[in-house]
């Protein structure tokens, strides 16, 4: 937001005699916010031919995300780099002046993104088989065209199946850096010793245990 | 969505007679009515035996196949009318679910050493728990706040500065355009020509024009003060040409003073 | 099946009372910063459900303009309304983002400017004949409103044709003190007297009559 005049700058910027350390602040902000796509550092060195080092330009990222934590937006880094995004509890003011709401996907829109994100590469059949009902094409268009997901090659068996992948754009989307941040997969309750404990299945509690 | 599996408050699944439907019933039985949202709760039968698995502590291994056969063949008929695809996978459940009861029945035989522990239900129950943590694993990814849903990217206008940038030449760009036209040039030089020649016939019409109701016009007055040396040759050419074509005399004075062109009148 | 709960489903919007003025600018800013077309005051009005005064919202918005005075993006309003837009002054340093591609002449234009340059002054017809084509007007706007060539005179023919040169200013862009510093055009005499030779059509009449 505002640019406040920030506190002597600890960075060495003697490469660049001409460029305050504010003004290069002002360049780097004024990069990312007419940017809808993340940056990384290594394009953000290209606004000063490279002169900065990945680790200057990163420290002084940092500076303006501190500069900016009161504000409605916040800058963060994602998969692809940093980017200027609003905060949450600005989403239900920004909504009234859009009509249409985002998208809300069905579950079998989310499961399919699901076994795709954490099975990656998979092929339409592995998600069918996984689910249990064949995948409408639907689906795959609506993540396709989102741009969460991608053929990423061809499974070498008869008929080549497409392979599936997450995007780097889906890890954007969800506010995430890489796959590792994914919500680990929960350790399902075993079905078969429940029902093996059970004599009386439609009736007793697990806690009967003979 | 999650609301038939973790419901907090139970919302009806369906009213049937006006009665709300809270549950699907124990007894797996589905009124006819509630089928269409039935159909709509569960993604699959691979859904749907999960659902009974969990939520009423049904037995795999003593599921009961005659009813549960029955009923979802009623489904299938029913579902036949405009759900072919998904009636095939709940009538595939079945049949699965009924080979594995006949196994179980079925005294096991002396199994070889690779099979020792092969339990019959074994693969379903692989089956159930991979879809059941990809179920889980939507839903968690659901709740991680999203673009456009949540939050909205940044995206301000960049003023473009009024000048154009605007394209760079040398010296040589230059050469190499004349280079250009030099190639043209020879490639065209029989066409080009050829468009003189013609303008030597329009030359030969405006001399025939001045001349025309004229007895005889003097040589220098065929030719304009303002006239280029290209048109002065031209004007030239073209008397020669009349000439030769007999459509113009020219004659000069004795005194080599003054030379004349006449028309020659062929009437 | 209904929608998931999603975060922003919790949040409820502050009743007005609620809404602190810092709260109400984040909000206002948040909203001009995620939308590049400008917004209207009434539009502005409706994150806030018409409940602030169109006065209101623009002595806010002037608030706002004010912080971001010494930022590289400024608040401005425009015909249709307010937006943000970076300063002139970003302008060098974001193109390097974005390298396009140098824009480059067509082949009539740099063909017309070396007539122009080589055998000047020309008339249009001059030029025609030697490119053996007609000569558009854009070419002769572009190079002249590139200041690199200009009438010099008129040719005392009927029509009066423009003669027309290069200036100092095409010069100056091309590094060159005098036009004898062009590079020279000796394996070009043929092509020349040629094209000289073709306004005076000498060669061979005959070949031309029937």
């Amino acid at each position: 937001m505002s640019a406040p005049s920030t506190p002597s700058d600890h960075h060495s910027l003697n490469t660049l005699d001409s460029l305050s350390p504010e003004k290069t602040k002002q360049i780097l902000e004024a990069a990312l916010l007419t940017t809808q796509e993340p940056l990384s550092v290594s394009e953000l060195r290209k606004l000063f031919d490279n002169e900065f080092s990945a680790a200057v330009i990163t420290s002084l990222l940092q500076d303006i995300r501190d500069r900016w934590r009161d504000s409605g937006v916040e800058l963060v880094t994602v998969a692809s780099g940093w980017r200027f995004q609003t905060k949450a509890d600005m989403q239900p003011y920004l909504e009234r002046l859009t009509p249409q709401k985002a998208p809300r996907y069905s579950r079998a829109v989310l499961e399919t993104l699901a076994i795709i994100a954490y099975r990656q590469p998979v092929t339409r059949g592995d998600i069918e088989e996984i689910r249990g009902v064949s995948v409408s094409s639907s689906v795959l268009k609506t993540l396709t065209s989102r741009g969460w997901i991608e053929e990423v090659g061809h499974r070498n068996v008869p008929g080549k199946p497409a392979l599936l992948a997450t995007t780097a754009h889906f890890l954007d989307d969800l506010n995430l850096r890489s796959l590792d941040e994914l919500p680990p997969l929960e350790e399902m309750k075993s079905l078969i010793e429940s029902s093996e404990n059970q004599h009386l299945p439609l009736e007793q509690p697990e806690e009967s245990s003979h | 969505m999650n609301g038939v599996l973790d419901t907090v408050e139970p919302q009806p699944i369906a009213k049937i007679c006006g009665e709300p439907l809270l549950e699907i019933p124990q007894d797996l039985y589905i009124p006819p009515d509630a089928l269409e949202v039935f159909l709509d709760t569960f993604q699959g039968p691979l859904d749907l035996l999960l659902y009974l698995i969990r939520k009423h502590n049904l037995n795999i291994l003593d599921i009961p196949m005659a009813e549960l056969t029955l009923q979802y063949m009623t489904y299938v008929e029913m579902m036949r009318v405009d759900q072919l695809e998904l009636a095939a996978e709940y009538l595939l459940m079945t049949a699965l679910l009924i080979e594995i009861k006949s196994r179980m029945l079925l005294p096991a035989p002396k199994a070889g050493p690779e099979d020792e522990g092969r339990d019959p239900r074994a693969e379903l129950v692989r089956r159930l728990l991979e879809y059941e943590q990809m179920k889980k694993a939507a839903e968690r990814l659901n709740e991680i706040p999203q673009a456009e849903r949540d939050f909205s990217v940044v995206q301000v206008w960049i003023e473009q500065k009024t000048d154009e940038r605007l394209p760079n030449i040398n010296k040589d760009d230059l050469l190499n355009a004349w280079s250009a036209i030099l190639a043209r040039a020879k490639v065209n030089r029989h066409h080009q020509i050829k468009r003189e020649t013609l303008s030597v016939r329009a030359y030969m019409s405006q001399v025939l024009r001045e001349l025309r109701g004229r007895k005889q016009i003097e040589f220098y007055d065929l030719f304009s003060p303002a006239a280029t040396v290209a048109e002065v040759v031209v004007t030239f050419l073209a008397i020669l040409e009349l000439a030769k074509e007999l459509l113009l005399e020219i004659s000069q004075s004795p005194d080599n003073a003054m030379i004349y062109v006449r028309a020659i009148d062929t009437v």
